[in-house]
């Protein structure tokens, strides 16, 4: 059912299930909260969800598709990275790279997922990608056609959307004239306050803004695939107290985009059973009355 | 798992039947070591928001099976086990508002170790032990 | 190893970890305890363990048989009640409880285990058991003669091991001539504080002991297989603060008592994590100095 | 499941060859959200009662399979699970005595993702963020 609706979906990341999994949560009670809460869009981090990653085992393959069946997700991303810097000897070149990323891109396609968050080694403060990112995504490109996925960078502060890294990323895509490769937008971009104390970056330039508008996301819109819906502090009336929800969504909307609002909670207590639940039901309230659905 | 508490918010929600809202669910699990015999049940009330729902609206579903409660008094031999929620769907068209919801449910179940005296006093245990939780209809 | 030990032996009651199991432990978690402190004797408490009680599941069969080995785990007593006032109509007549009874003596046996917590309905304040008990338990003799596992109710407070109570099953056994029913001793029998609050039970005789002495339970040792070693309070100095186990182990140990100690958890926090494992901890280093392994 | 903090309950014990007590073990959880390939574990010491172990006396086992440290800096695809311990074995024959222990393991992993900068700060954030429990060999 909530295939069919166009415009912005609502999701969830496994990640923010971070402080409970594997101590007082499963996968499936994932799934379970996540029905409950119609957010049936699904991000999982390959490496720590998948029993026996990068050879998921039999048993888990077969619990995974009895549960997405069993709970009506759809999976959505599928975030995995790069290693660039794997061996304390040598950076991977691109063929090195390549074989850890074709590997899951195949992987990936099997287990359901149309889009991956592709994480890139970086070499700098500014989160600035490895020199060869070009050549590797490239390579990849083929093979991503083949198996219908998009590679996604995660937009994420201190980054800022009008900063070059991502006209150089606009720039590639428009060159290639690839639907496979384009963004994944972190909502943290748009924070503002009690977010990354970007003072405390070595070289950080004071002059720099601490967040982008969200309007400066209509132009990347094309490109954008996924969301990440990061929150900090849902309060009680069902508001962020830290990001604008309430200017992002209506922009989303309007513009037509057509993708998966995946929440990703980065605030306390994470660890604090039933906290994280509580903290992702008011982001859906909030959500869904901002979406209608 | 399991949360700690007996009202979990894990399958907290409005459910839907062909496209209408026909009700509410609301998943509750054991304290203690032992699973109970479907006939031991001794089912009270869901209570939300001062609300009380009793066994003419609620069924139980364990394991996936759905119970009335009329139906679970003679069934001896199936057990509601210790490591599974039992679901209780309560009729009420149009379900919940969402929002926050004050939650609660009266229920015990016999043992035929326990003193007789016991058998009648689990609604007056279960009060004693307040299990109400905030739970959110999205 | 363990096996080969003559004399009081080491074990812990999956009771101890009813607080943690199902939020945060698993039955494997509690056999990894159990191998760590050495006290390989398990007892379960079959309706909460056996995923599918009364029929276990392939699953967890399979599971079951493959920890037990990983873990050198030996299966010695299987807890089960007879549920007397199962139906709210009537009270089960022999043959309802023995048909009840009969499927776990089996149960017990495929599963490896030898002795059996068979736990019979009160009709009384005293824990006085069903008026049928003996035509039950006669009922189920040759079975568990078969199948070779005894039958034994637990001897627990409020209860005195000078009671007429056990006296009578003690005539029974000597009756029936039989090795397939006896006592499990709960070690709560003999709390000397901070034990059940007797003057708040119905009827109680205000000149009645409170708790039996060490000593009382030397004339039952030949019907005693198996033993809740119940404790409440280990302090940092491996004491028990509620039970005189310095008094009861030297018993066990002088008199040949060859059983084993099931360590049963009673106190407070269960449900905090690693609370349990450390009084557990605890308890096992008390009782490997009386024991001396 | 596993236990919330790094160093867990379950697992610490001293082990035993051929009737000899070796060496101790104690098992670790990793915090956060991945897998660490074993190439990019940046393994420090196990610190028992003040005492430091070091790479030299200190092997890990992974899904069963025991690594030297030197064997893990060569393998980028052989993953530390999240959700499974590595059991830390230390040589120390006669093991730990009988009570109880302070035990803190420093370790820590690289990603790439992260500023090159962090790369060698682990064992200053381990330190951070002390993980040191109160243990009991029984
Ligand atoms: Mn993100
Ligand atoms: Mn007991």
């Amino acid at each position: 059912m909530t295939e069919e609706i166009r415009g912005p979906k609502r999701g969830v990341s496994t990640y923010s299930y971070v402080g409970e999994l594997n101590t007082t949560m499963t996968l499936e009670d994932c799934f379970q909260d996540m029905s409950d809460m119609g957010a049936y869009g699904l991000e999982i981090l390959a490496d720590g969800i998948i029993e026996g990653y990068p050879i998921p085992t039999k048993e888990w393959l077969n619990n995974w598709f009895g549960l997405i069946a069993k709970y009506n997700i759809k999976p959505v991303e599928y975030g995995h990275w790069i290693e660039s810097r794997l061996y304390a000897d040598h950076e991977l070149d691109v063929e090195e790279s390549y074989e850890m990323l074709s590997h899951d891109i195949k992987l990936a396609s099997y287990l359901g997922f149309s889009v991956m968050r592709t994480k890139l080694g970086v070499i700098d403060e500014t989160l600035t990608p490895v020199k060869n990112w070009r050549e590797i995504i490239k390579r990849a490109l083929p093979l991503a056609e083949k198996y219908n996925v998009v590679m996604l960078p995660e937009i994420h502060a201190p980054t800022l959307l009008k900063d070059r890294m991502i006209e150089e990323y606009c720039e590639f895509i428009d060159k290639e004239q690839t639907k496979h490769f384009g963004f994944n937008i972190d909502f943290g971009v748009f924070q503002v306050r009690d977010g990354i104390n970007v003072r405390a970056i070595p070289g950080w330039d004071p002059n720099r803004p601490t967040h982008s508008e969200p309007e400066d996301i209509i132009p990347l819109l094309p490109y954008v695939h996924c969301c990440h819906a990061k929150f900090y502090d849902m309060n009680e009336n069902f508001e962020e107290t830290t990001i604008p929800y309430d200017k992002i969504v209506p922009i989303l909307k309007e513009h037509g985009w057509n993708g998966y609002l995946l929440s990703e909670y980065e605030g306390k207590n994470k660890d604090v059973p039933g906290y994280v639940t509580t903290q992702l039901r008011r982001h859906h309230v909030m959500l869904k009355r901002l979406l209608g659905h | 798992m399991l949360e700690k508490e007996v009202v979990q918010h894990r399958g907290f929600r409005n459910v839907e039947k062909d496209g209408e809202i026909i009700g509410f669910q609301v998943a509750i699990r054991q304290l203690g070591y032992r699973g109970a015999w479907l006939s031991q049940i001794r089912f009270d009330s869901v209570i939300v928001d001062g609300v009380e729902y009793r066994e003419d609206v609620v069924t139980w579903t364990i394991s996936g099976i759905e119970y009335t409660v009329e139906e679970m008094k003679t069934l001896g031999r199936v057990m509601w086990p210790l490591n599974e929620t039992a679901i209780l769907t309560v009729k009420k068209p149009g379900g919940l508002e969402q929002g926050e919801h004050e939650v609660q449910v009266i229920t015990g179940h016999i043992a035929s170790y326990i003193p007789p005296r016991m058998d009648t006093m689990y609604i007056e245990m279960a009060k004693r032990r307040p299990n109400t939780r905030k739970l959110i209809i999205v």
